[in-house]
């Protein structure tokens, strides 16, 4: 274990994931204009998740990590997505 | 035990609720005692001075497969007895006698479709009342034991209760969510009569009317009384939520108006906003919005009859 | 002076001279072992007030009306009591005092993965406990709102209660770190050979716990804050007065304090899990079963909270959704018990005192565990919610439940941690005053529920009022053996026997270091091999 | 002679301190968790006002902080690449930017609550709660406290980045040792994450 050489991310990809970043976002201003009633919501939350994972996959090196912190990360949003779940199972029903 | 005893079919609900205690509470036993006997054999079958030396023994699927499955069966048995005793509680028929309970700190109040209100509750026998539940202030809770009935009184919405009185007498209902001092004084009795006496009741409006008061300012005392103020205010100089009323008219309060303080001698007009809208002045040391408003429930002339009651108190 | 090294190598952790000298080298200890006695005075100290308060409620309680204080005394006493009893002692109990203690040397590590955060741990409960108890000795009015501190009221009450809810979040902290630190610890640091499926069992209930402790301990900080801020500045989020909706406040308090009480339960049971193969002298029945089993206590556990109110106007879907998964999160508990009695089958069973706390902790949350089967239930819990016989299920449970998984552990681990034997006769007196006491204390309250009697009640009706007296009798039954307990422990650990590294015959690491175990714990790592294991007998 | 029991000798873990750190953000992003379960309930049940309260803020300004905080949250990124590769000056520099970068964030920020202050809307304000309707009362209390808890978390991360700068410069952060400066990244990425959230859930709703 203490042998193992960290992965070394060249700036060049920190770079690009900064421009598509940036790109998603101007994207994501963008489709407020176009009318899409309930669907803006949905859509700017699709734009927000891809952004989020491109921060943990590169930023945040998840990629060259161990599988393990993988499962965990997707463990805890999985149970933060059925505590928001169960919440609306008494909201939407109301 | 209310369970098992006198009040039995005391509303609609009864027999659906107490099935499902029954049953919970059969099935815990079986498994308590049986448990415990269980164990207290094993300490003393294998205790170390007869079996000094145990069998190693690391588990067994089937066993574990065994007492995984029965136990689910069995609680889905139990939350089937548990949701069919309890849907019925969420849906009432068409055709109700309705009242609005208003719940406040620290009483509950009536209110009939003829305008008729009480703080004890009235229903007529066998037949579906449908309660109206909002509260004013905190959140409070609607407890009838007998009937098997609860629910939340929450501020903000309206909430529902319903129920078919079966049983003529008196029974006890409480406040159930705590709701600040007097919490457990704020219970009430709920009166079932059979249809025809309570039509009888139901349009006499005369009996309501108060009999003849001796002393001039009794009859302030005895509105504060049935509304409550009591619950709040002393008379004798100790301070309980709210300030103490002794001496109070004519006096110079210290008040807070949006923040700012300042003072003002207590006269009918202070008085009268006081109960009206409390919660514009705020008597400095005191909270805002423990005080509701009184608009609607107590007419000019209630307040000045208070407020002749207050100038008495010196 | 060579030979002196290895000898002052066994120096024992209570004897050891670091750089500090008497306090200091306490409460500027980084030794998990000392932590983990610290958090144990402190935590003896604030429950002996809890217990206080819990006497005084019943003295008021033995007849209708008042009897030694008034309503709003009475009101002020079950939230002072319920926020230290909860908040202070048995969420951190186990964890904080065994957990830390055990942990490291059960998974052969010499101390925990962040001993320096260890220590911050204890100075942030400590910060968290004195602002609870500021809150009752300072400002206008003890808190009087409930350790729910349900929303509208909780910002309505004119008294103190700031400092309480500052310190729940504060106290939460301190927890969120010690279960951050159990996880790394576990993860990172268990000795060669020791494979997830070789731990011992309390360090895996510590496991499930620490996820439960990271993943819901903040949505119930950031609730308080919100309470906190509605207080301060009126923002309106739980105001109905103001747009917001109260019951949301109950789902996110829920979202925390349900898990919560698994968080107390789960060590307990980790505990009660080593206890029997011990005494029984056997391998425990159904390992995988037990580690599964807490861990769907700690994952269903998280998606219960709803069973807490099914009276405040959630929707009929969310009703049995919820209703039907508290069913479910109670099949592992069942698993749990079921595995418990089965290893005592056949095994080799020493009746000592331990033991003894063991097998009335299972009684004790059996009752526990069926009367919380009765709340489950869709239309019996619209009868007994808010009722005595919710206050009897929890005391059972918690208390009897955790309380007594305590007192088993402390017996249990004694010997280890201060190196004597405590007298065992007096301990089984103590045991049996306070078993009678408890059932006495708390079984009249299951009857006055089922009567109709609502729970925070000052005053009552005159029909519960025999109950009541029998009731108050139990408690002092109850507190009596707790002295007895207490006094025979705080002695023994000054005059008690010389206790041997091994007095039960365990076969957990624990068992293989001197007693007390030395500042480093082990001299040399151990390491486990392809026949080793924590029960392998 | 005295001292021989010498204390866990200072053995170092990079993977428990990660492994700590993520756990951590794990906390951050749960309590965080709460005030999206809190938005969205009240969002799910006063759309229009939601709506109506979200035009008052400032898209501009809104994008401007995102675009900044995008490019902190690359240039820390960045910052370790350089560590590792030895290059002190770079990481220094690196450093240095990502700390400006998020003061000018908190600069915007302030300006845009002192707008808000400015037209009378704070936590309770009179002009909120008299004259708007109660879905806009929830929508600026929780952009006040959603905004300022993550405010609250920048300073943190400020602090934690300073932290690592000063230790780099002391050479005890180094290639072999990077950990805190990646622990700092780490949690500096996690003040980006929410913020990619907070960003369309606040100021783009229309
Ligand atoms: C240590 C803490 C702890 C634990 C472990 C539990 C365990 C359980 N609790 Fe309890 N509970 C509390 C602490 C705890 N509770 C507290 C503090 C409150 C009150 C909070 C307040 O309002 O102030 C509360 C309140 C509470 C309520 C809300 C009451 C109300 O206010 O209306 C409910 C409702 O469903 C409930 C249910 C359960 C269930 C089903 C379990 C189950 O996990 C129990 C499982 C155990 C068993 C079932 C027994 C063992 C099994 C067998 C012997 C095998 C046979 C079994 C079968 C056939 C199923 N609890
Ligand atoms: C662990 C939790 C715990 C414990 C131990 C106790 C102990 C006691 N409780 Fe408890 N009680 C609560 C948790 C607890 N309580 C909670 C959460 C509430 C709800 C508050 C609310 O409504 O908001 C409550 C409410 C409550 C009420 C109801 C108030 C009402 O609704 O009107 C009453 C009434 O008599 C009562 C009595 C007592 C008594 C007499 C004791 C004791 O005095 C009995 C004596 C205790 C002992 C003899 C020893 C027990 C030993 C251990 C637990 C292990 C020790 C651990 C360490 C030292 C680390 N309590
Ligand atoms: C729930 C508790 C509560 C109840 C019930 C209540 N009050 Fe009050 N009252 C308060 C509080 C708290 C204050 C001080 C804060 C304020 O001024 O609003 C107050 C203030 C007052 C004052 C001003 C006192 C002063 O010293 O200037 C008057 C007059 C008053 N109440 C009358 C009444 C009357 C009449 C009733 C019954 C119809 C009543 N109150 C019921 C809590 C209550
Ligand atoms: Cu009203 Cu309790
Ligand atoms: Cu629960």
């Amino acid at each position: 274990m203490e042998k193992e050489k960290h992965h070394i991310v060249p700036y060049r990809v920190y770079f690009y994931i900064l421009l598509a970043l940036i790109t998603m976002t101007f994207m994501s201003i963008g489709l407020v204009h176009i009318n899409l009633g309930g669907y803006s919501v949905l859509g700017a939350l699709i734009f927000s998740t891809i952004k989020s994972t491109l921060v943990l996959t590169w930023f945040m090196h998840l990629k060259f990590d161990e599988p393990f912190l993988r499962i965990m990360v997707v463990f805890v949003i999985l149970v933060f997505a059925a505590l928001l779940f169960i919440t609306y199972l008494d909201y939407f029903f109301r | 035990m209310y369970i098992l005893s006198n009040t039995v079919n005391a509303s609609n609900f009864v027999s659906g609720v107490d099935k499902a205690f029954l049953l919970i509470m059969g099935i815990s036993f079986v498994f308590l005692i049986g448990l415990t006997f269980t164990m207290l054999y094993f300490m003393y079958k294998y205790n170390n001075k007869k079996n000094p030396i145990a069998t190693q023994i690391k588990g067994s699927n089937t066993l574990e497969v065994i007492w995984t499955v029965i136990p689910t069966i069995l609680v889905l048995i139990m939350f089937y007895y548990g949701w069919a005793g309890w849907a019925p509680m969420r849906k009432a028929p068409k055709d109700t006698f309705n009242i609005k309970v208003t719940g406040r700190m620290w009483n509950y109040l009536f209110e009939y479709e003829n305008g008729k209100k009480t703080d004890t509750l009235f229903v007529p026998m066998d037949k579906a009342v449908k309660l109206k539940l909002v509260s004013l202030d905190v959140i409070h809770g609607f407890f009838i034991p007998a009937f098997r009935i609860k629910e939340d009184v929450v501020p903000g919405r309206e909430k529902m209760a319903w129920f078919i009185p079966q049983r003529e007498g008196l029974f006890e209902l409480f406040c159930t969510v705590y709701c600040g001092m007097n919490h457990s004084y704020m219970g009430s009795t709920v009166k079932v009569m059979p249809q025809p006496k309570f039509d009888a009741w139901y349009i006499d409006t005369i009996k309501h009317v108060s009999v003849a008061v001796d002393s001039p300012t009794a009859t302030g005392q005895r509105i504060m009384k049935n509304i409550g103020c009591f619950a709040c205010h002393t008379v004798d100089g100790t301070k309980l939520i709210g300030p103490t009323f002794k001496g109070i008219y004519g006096s110079k309060v210290v008040i807070q108006t949006n923040g700012q303080e300042h003072e003002v001698t207590a006269d009918d007009a202070y008085i009268k906003r006081s109960i009206y809208d409390p919660n514009a002045d705020i008597v400095k040391g005191f909270n805002k919005g423990l005080m509701q408003p009184y608009t609607g429930l107590l007419s000019e002339g209630d307040v000045q009859q208070i407020t002749a009651y207050l100038k008495s108190l010196k | 002076m060579q030979t002196a090294v290895p000898i002052l190598h066994e120096v024992s952790y209570l004897e050891y001279k670091g750089k500090y000298k008497g306090l200091f080298s306490w409460i500027l200890s980084t030794d998990h072992k000392r932590i983990g006695l610290m958090y144990m005075y402190a935590m003896m100290t604030f429950f002996l007030i809890g217990v206080m308060l819990g006497l005084a409620m019943k003295l008021e309680l033995i007849a209708p009306g008042r009897t030694i204080m008034g309503p709003q005394t009475y009101n002020a006493l079950f939230t002072v009591h319920g926020v230290i009893m909860i908040f202070m002692i048995v969420i951190p109990g186990l964890p904080a005092v065994f957990g830390n203690f055990m942990l490291p040397i059960m998974i052969g590590a010499k101390d925990v993965a962040f001993p320096k955060l260890n220590l911050l741990s204890w100075y942030i409960y400590m910060t968290g406990s004195i602002l609870v108890i500021c809150s009752v000795l300072f400002g206008n009015g003890i808190p009087d709102t409930g350790w729910t501190f349900y929303a509208p009221y909780s910002f309505k009450t004119g008294t103190n209660l700031l400092p309480a809810i500052f310190g729940a979040f504060v106290l939460g902290f301190a927890s969120i770190l010690t279960g951050l630190n159990f996880i790394v610890t576990i993860h990172r640091m268990r000795c060669p050979g020791m494979t997830w499926l070789k731990m011992p069992l309390f360090a895996w209930s510590l496991y499930g716990t620490a996820w439960i402790q990271l993943l819901a301990t903040p949505v119930v900080g950031i609730t308080l804050v919100l309470v906190a801020l509605e207080r301060i500045f009126g923002i309106g989020v739980f105001d109905p007065a103001l747009g917001g909706d109260p019951v949301l406040y109950q789902h996110l308090f829920w979202i925390y304090s349900h898990p919560a009480v698994y968080v107390m339960i789960l060590p307990a049971m980790g505990a009660i899990s080593e206890i029997i193969p011990t005494f029984s002298q056997k391998h425990i029945f159904g390992y995988k079963a037990i580690v599964a089993s807490t861990i769907a206590i700690a994952f269903v556990g998280y998606f219960v909270w709803g069973h807490h109110m099914f009276t405040s106007g959630m929707s009929g879907t969310a009703q049995y959704t919820f209703s039907i998964l508290t069913f479910i999160v109670a099949i592992p508990s069942a698993i749990k018990v079921f595995n418990w009695i089965s290893t005592m089958h056949k095994g080799s069973i020493n009746p000592d005192i331990p033991f003894l706390w063991a097998i009335s902790f299972i009684f004790v949350f059996m009752i526990g565990g069926f009367s919380g089967l009765v709340l489950g239930a869709l239309a019996t819990n619209v009868y007994v919610h808010d009722t005595a016989f919710v206050v009897a299920h929890f005391h059972f449970i918690v208390f009897g439940g955790v309380g007594f998984a305590f007192f088993g552990a402390i017996h249990y681990w004694y010997p280890k941690m201060f190196g004597r034997m405590y007298d065992k006769a007096w301990a089984k007196i103590g045991w049996a005053f306070f078993f009678v006491g408890f059932l006495t204390l708390y079984s009249p309250m299951f009857y006055l529920g089922m009567m109709g009697m609502p729970r925070r009640y000052y005053d009552y009706l005159p029909e519960f009022h025999a109950a009541n007296i029998l009731s108050t009798l139990g408690s002092w039954v109850m507190a009596f053996g707790l002295l007895i307990i207490i006094i025979n422990l705080f002695r023994s650990a000054k005059n008690g026997a010389i206790a041997p590294m091994n007095p039960w015959n365990g076969k957990t690491l624990e068992w293989t270091v001197p007693s007390p175990p030395p500042t480093e714990n082990f001299e040399d790592i151990p390491v486990y091999g392809e026949k080793d294991g924590p029960y392998e007998y | 002679m005295e001292n021989v029991t010498q204390h866990s000798e200072p053995h170092y873990d990079p993977e428990a301190s990660k492994l700590g750190m993520w756990l951590f953000i794990f906390t951050e992003l749960l309590l965080f968790g709460g005030l999206f379960i809190v938005y969205s309930i009240y969002r799910f049940l006063n759309p229009v006002a939601f709506q109506l309260a979200g035009e008052e803020l400032n898209v501009v300004i809104g994008a401007i902080n995102t675009i900044i905080l995008l490019v902190s949250s690359m240039t820390i990124a960045m910052s370790t690449t350089a560590l590792q590769q030895k290059n002190k000056k770079l990481t220094l520099f690196l450093l240095i930017v990502t700390v400006v970068l998020a003061l000018v964030f908190l600069v915007n920020k302030y300006f845009e609550w002192g707008t808000k202050f400015h037209h009378g809307i704070w936590p309770g304000s009179p002009h909120l709660i008299n004259d708007m309707s109660k879905g806009e009362i929830l929508f600026f209390g929780l952009y006040f406290v959603m905004t300022g808890l993550h405010a609250l978390h920048i300073i943190i991360g400020m602090i934690f980045i300073l932290v690592a700068l000063k230790r780099v410069q002391k050479g005890t952060v180094n290639a072999d040792r990077p950990s805190l400066l990646e622990n700092a990244g780490l949690y500096w990425h996690l003040v980006d994450l929410i913020w990619i959230f907070l960003f369309p859930l606040f100021y783009l709703i229309h």
